[in-house]
């Protein structure tokens, strides 16, 4: 077997030891019991928020084929909390932590990231899919104004890394991508989930009890990829894939489409080891491939100009 | 509210990164999922199948109320997505077996229900927390219904060991629908059976009996799964002869292991209403504390 | 048995003996040799347009799972061609002919829609998802403006009925489909494919010619049936559901979401004869809930306050 | 360019609207989706499997060079979503059955190489166009490789049955590769076998043949599939010659019936590159006419 692969990435300054960390929500202390903590690139938490909230109403996931639609909601309880009881928990491990927040203002989301620019937290993830009530509780990422907007007011509360993490519901992501970027973002993350909808045939219902929710899962995996391929060709800085990443070769078509580091959410539901599993299989995939470091991979998707049809693609040797 | 962890001394391997894990840190799964083996697949009646699988040392140390989080085969035309939770029915460390009894309903049951002996079925577990047996009770009432007579079951053996006797109150629509009444009655339990069929199972009736029981000194706990009314007749009587009890709770769920928020409840500590993960925190709570 | 079930739809005054027709470009003569034609609600053919196109190069296809990416462009054979050729496979069949049209600027639309007003030919479905050249290739449907100008000239151009059939890859459809029936649309059509990218990892080249292409079946169904229950409470007219149907089941779930007639493509690549089965399913559908007409379907999703959780939701008797 | 349908006195049943089109119209389906029953399922050797299937009367009335899309069972882990396209192999209309022979390649073929006696494939078809016999040819040619050993197979009974006698040029990477050879040998053809391994595959030994062929007057034809290389060769000498010839193309499909246009080909109709459907205007199609 050849050389180790270096799997390590820098995201807008932050060091990780491999590009492979959960998606927010998908998360928290349980996995402890499944997989070592040391081996992930980085935690992320579930979006916290300043105010205590009660998240939505059940049933708050329905499953489709090869997805799932969410509507947890953002239960919270609240920034002291966060602090005192979920913090200490992560750290004893030598794994940055990803902090993910949500308010209902700009102004909100800039409070909310100086008051946890504190030592323990290694980046702020600012969770913009959520609805701004300046706007008709249109979401912040929905708009690049509006995104330029609250990327500015966080960018000049905090000097920790911070990543924006768009929503996939809009027209033009790169555009909103740009925009987090002209404002100051460290890194965007290409995305949030698609607002979906499900109708339950016995009674009619909506199957969640919140309406309408997020899908995600392998279902997504072709429009996210896009969007991140869109977006790298858009932005300088670090585009994190996320979106139905379920194994090692779902993270090396991000990275090729342009990403710099994957984010694993409803895989990890399925199979709870899935962020390690990827971690072995993208060094494996590396070590086959004479891939010696995996930023090489990094937006390496090969375009040319279009083959024609061409019998031999049927047979190549003949 | 939160559990804290255990390692020490569980040796297990985790899906996937078994090697690296191992070759670099201490550190040691409590929960796996892995490919577990179908040693015997029943139907007990027409709606339920008792489902025995070889598994790893983590799977068959599996405590009574704790549960599985199940990734079903498709069934013809059906994709289930997300993984089943199940009970644990039954679990020997040292034949490293686990046991679950469900009723074919949906989706994922049915694809259960495809399983033959030899074929594997991916388990996640152990998860969550059980019950609890206070070495100092002698008596103990089960009183369980639907999903609840496999979850309780596993209480008969260890309240046995525990010198602990049991009169179990199992309620089912009709009397070829009961399940569990033997694996009872083996470990030396009174079996008292109530349906729907014979007018027995209704909530007035149940509470005679648990008066009765309780009258005769036979009830220092309740302990019941798969029936609000008769888990407020419980608490109702729990309340005023000052009895403890546990209550095993489901939801629909998604991780199974509190990442997703999915699974939340409300229950009603001190006073409060707070809100938990049936997978995280229980799915055994506090009677008093469960609200319906 | 009960009495008959009446499947039989209106579109915006054009009456179908039933909901179910197939979607643009995923239906030809071929299927004759698998169906009686006379059973469908509508026909609709491929996009068409003035000009002669090759289409786009191949590879124009790729699969992922319960979903397909396709880039087929829209090959063209020209208005005389399709007159001539196409249009006498249809003439036998007592079933409404709807000609989907495609043009690279309004103007480019609404002469198309004028020639094409001609016996034999029913309805026009304008497909303004395609590049509007005015507004540097970006698709009319993605924003409300353009689609407003191309369905104004296209009702000054004809007496038909005008379908719309709008994007689902803007962030917000509702506002488009207003745009639509502001302009005089008489329904609007829900959805095209999401755009989207796949990467081969072997080659590390995309599996597309094209690069990017349109997603579509059972992956995609959740995210345009959202957007078809936010159309419908949007728009008064019409709004046809098209994205990832397969069975009765799903066109149910369209109808009930605020969709009057359903539109079925891919699932028609797996099980050729999926559109007569649904309309046979659909039927027994309605006869086993004791609906008389199908259009009570219409809108009938039942939103209530969300229940609580409660231990009764897993066993109903108990 | 259009092929037109030929309904009459094909009696054949729609997967699905079967009752209701049959009690309206005297309409009748001529390419069926049926579930046909796996009759026998062998390895030919380490990359081909022989397929034989029993089916209904209009799949069993399959012409040679006609093809089917068949419904691939997912394999482990893999999810193929579209048909597959796979050539006629054989068609037995009294004992109603149809046969393949493919290699396992993808994610499709790795499903269908599940399969065992008793299960069921969902095959539809048949599509396409296929080959012409001239009643006039005395002596026709086929050359051979890749799947085209498959495709051209069922010419061999087609060719006797006319009257007409074949000499197969079959063409594979190892002799141990070679699949139908005992086919055509069974019809009386003769088999001339070329090999890489042998160094005897190349276009340049493949012309020598012909040429020798074409002298001893047994060429009255050509029928290639499965190599563009030796589609070259073929086209050359039918031009020098003034010989005809039909080729069948492959493409990578969706529908398989006209529907989606994603098998186009280009084709020199005349001196004009028009571009047609493989599935629809093919799989079978002039020799002179092809493009590499
Ligand atoms: C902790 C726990 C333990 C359980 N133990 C058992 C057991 O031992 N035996 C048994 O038969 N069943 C048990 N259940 C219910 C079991 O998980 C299955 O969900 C249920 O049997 C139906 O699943 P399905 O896929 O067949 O139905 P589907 O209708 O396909 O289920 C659709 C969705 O709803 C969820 N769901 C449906 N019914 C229930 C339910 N009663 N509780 C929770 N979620 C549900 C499913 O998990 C799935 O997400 C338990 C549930 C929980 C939460
Ligand atoms: C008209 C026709 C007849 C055919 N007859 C045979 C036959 O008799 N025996 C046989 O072994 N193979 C035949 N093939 C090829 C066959 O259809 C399979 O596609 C191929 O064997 C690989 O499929 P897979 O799913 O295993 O591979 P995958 O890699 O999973 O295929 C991915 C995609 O590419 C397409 N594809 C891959 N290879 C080919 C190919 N050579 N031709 C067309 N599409 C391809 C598949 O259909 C699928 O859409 C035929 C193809 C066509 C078009
Ligand atoms: C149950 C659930 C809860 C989620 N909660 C959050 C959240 O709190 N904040 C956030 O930014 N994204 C949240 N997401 C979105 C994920 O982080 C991720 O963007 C999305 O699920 C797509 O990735 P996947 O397909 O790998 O799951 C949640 C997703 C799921 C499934
Ligand atoms: C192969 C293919 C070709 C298509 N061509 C067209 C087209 O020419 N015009 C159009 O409006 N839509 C076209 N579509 C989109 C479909 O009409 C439909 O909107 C989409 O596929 C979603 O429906 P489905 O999930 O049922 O396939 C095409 C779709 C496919 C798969
Ligand atoms: S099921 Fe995910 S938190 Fe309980
Ligand atoms: S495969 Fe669809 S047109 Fe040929």
């Amino acid at each position: 077997m050849s050389a180790d692969v270096d799997l390590s990435v820098s995201i807008g300054g932050l060091r990780l030891r491999n590009p492979v960390m959960p998606a927010s929500g998908t998360f928290a202390e349980g996995l402890e019991r499944v997989m070592d903590f040391n081996r992930l690139g980085a935690f992320v938490t579930k979006t916290i928020t300043r105010e205590l909230r009660a998240g939505n109403p059940l049933p708050r996931v329905v499953e489709r084929p090869g997805s799932l639609i969410n509507a947890i909601g953002i239960p919270s309880k609240g920034v002291p909390y966060f602090v005192e009881k979920t913090m200490p928990h992560y750290a004893p491990y030598d794994t940055p932590l990803v902090v993910s927040i949500s308010a209902p203002t700009a102004e909100g989301f800039a409070s909310l990231a100086a008051e946890l620019s504190i030592p323990g937290i290694a980046a702020i993830e600012a969770n913009i899919s959520c609805p701004n009530i300046e706007e008709d509780g249109k979401a912040f990422a929905m708009r690049a104004e509006s995104t330029e907007n609250v990327t500015r007011q966080l960018r000049a509360a905090t000097d920790l890394p911070l990543w924006v993490k768009l929503t996939p519901n809009t027209g033009d992501v790169p555009e909103v991508a740009r925009a987090a970027e002209a404002a100051g973002a460290d890194a965007v993350v290409v995305a949030n989930t698609i607002l979906s909808m499900a109708i339950d045939l016995k009674s009619f219902k909506p199957c969640l009890g919140n309406i309408m929710g997020g899908l995600s899962g392998p279902a997504i995996k072709p429009i996210v990829l896009r969007q991140v391929f869109q977006c790298a060709k858009a932005v300088k800085i670090p585009v994190i894939g996320c979106g139905g990443i379920s194994t090692a070769d779902d993270a090396v078509e991000y990275m090729l489409a342009g990403a710099s580091a994957v984010q694993v959410g409803t895989a990890t539901f399925l199979q709870p080891a899935a962020m390690t599993t990827i971690i072995d299989d993208l060094e494996t995939f590396c070590r086959h491939r004479e891939i010696s470091r995996v930023t090489d991979l990094i937006g390496g998707v090969v375009i040319e100009e279009a083959d024609e049809p061409d019998l031999a693609w049927l047979d190549p040797v003949s | 509210m939160s559990i804290h962890l255990d390692h020490a001394g569980i040796a297990a391997i985790p899906v996937g990164g078994a090697e690296a894990a191992a070759s670099c840190t201490p550190w040691k799964a409590s929960v796996v999922a892995e490919l577990a083996e179908v040693v015997s697949h029943e139907a007990v009646n027409s709606e339920y199948r008792h489902l025995v699988l070889g598994c790893g040392p983590e799977a068959a140390a599996a405590l009574p109320g704790q549960f599985f989080q199940l990734l079903c085969p498709h069934p013809l035309g059906e994709q289930p997505f997300l993984r089943r939770p199940m009970s644990l029915y039954g679990a020997d460390p040292d034949r490293r077996q686990v046991e679950f009894l469900y009723k074919v309903t949906g989706a994922g049951t049915r694809g259960l229900d495809t399983l033959k002996i030899g074929d594997r079925l991916d388990i996640m577990g152990p998860l969550g927390t059980g019950f609890t047996l206070d070495p100092a009770w002698r008596n103990i009432v089960v009183v369980a219904r639907g999903a609840g007579l496999a979850t309780l079951a596993p209480l008969a053996r260890a309240a046995k060991a525990n010198g602990t006797h049991i009169t179990a109150v199992l309620s089912a629509r009709r009397p070829d629908l009961l399940v569990s009444v033997e694996l009872f009655q083996s470990q030396g339990a009174d079996v008292v059976a109530v349906t729907d069929a014979e007018a027995s199972s209704g909530p007035a009736n149940v509470e005679r009996i648990l008066r009765r029981l309780i009258a005769d000194g036979r009830c220092d706990a309740f302990f019941t799964c798969g029936s609000s009314r008769l888990m407020r007749v419980q608490q109702r009587l729990a309340r005023e002869f000052g009895l403890p009890g546990q209550v095993a709770m489901e939801q629909q769920m998604a991780c199974g292991i509190g990442l997703c928020y999915c699974c939340v409840r409300d229950f009603n500590v001190d006073g409060e209403i707070v809100s938990r993960r049936v997978c995280w925190d229980g799915p055994v709570f506090d009677l008093m504390e469960a609200l319906p």
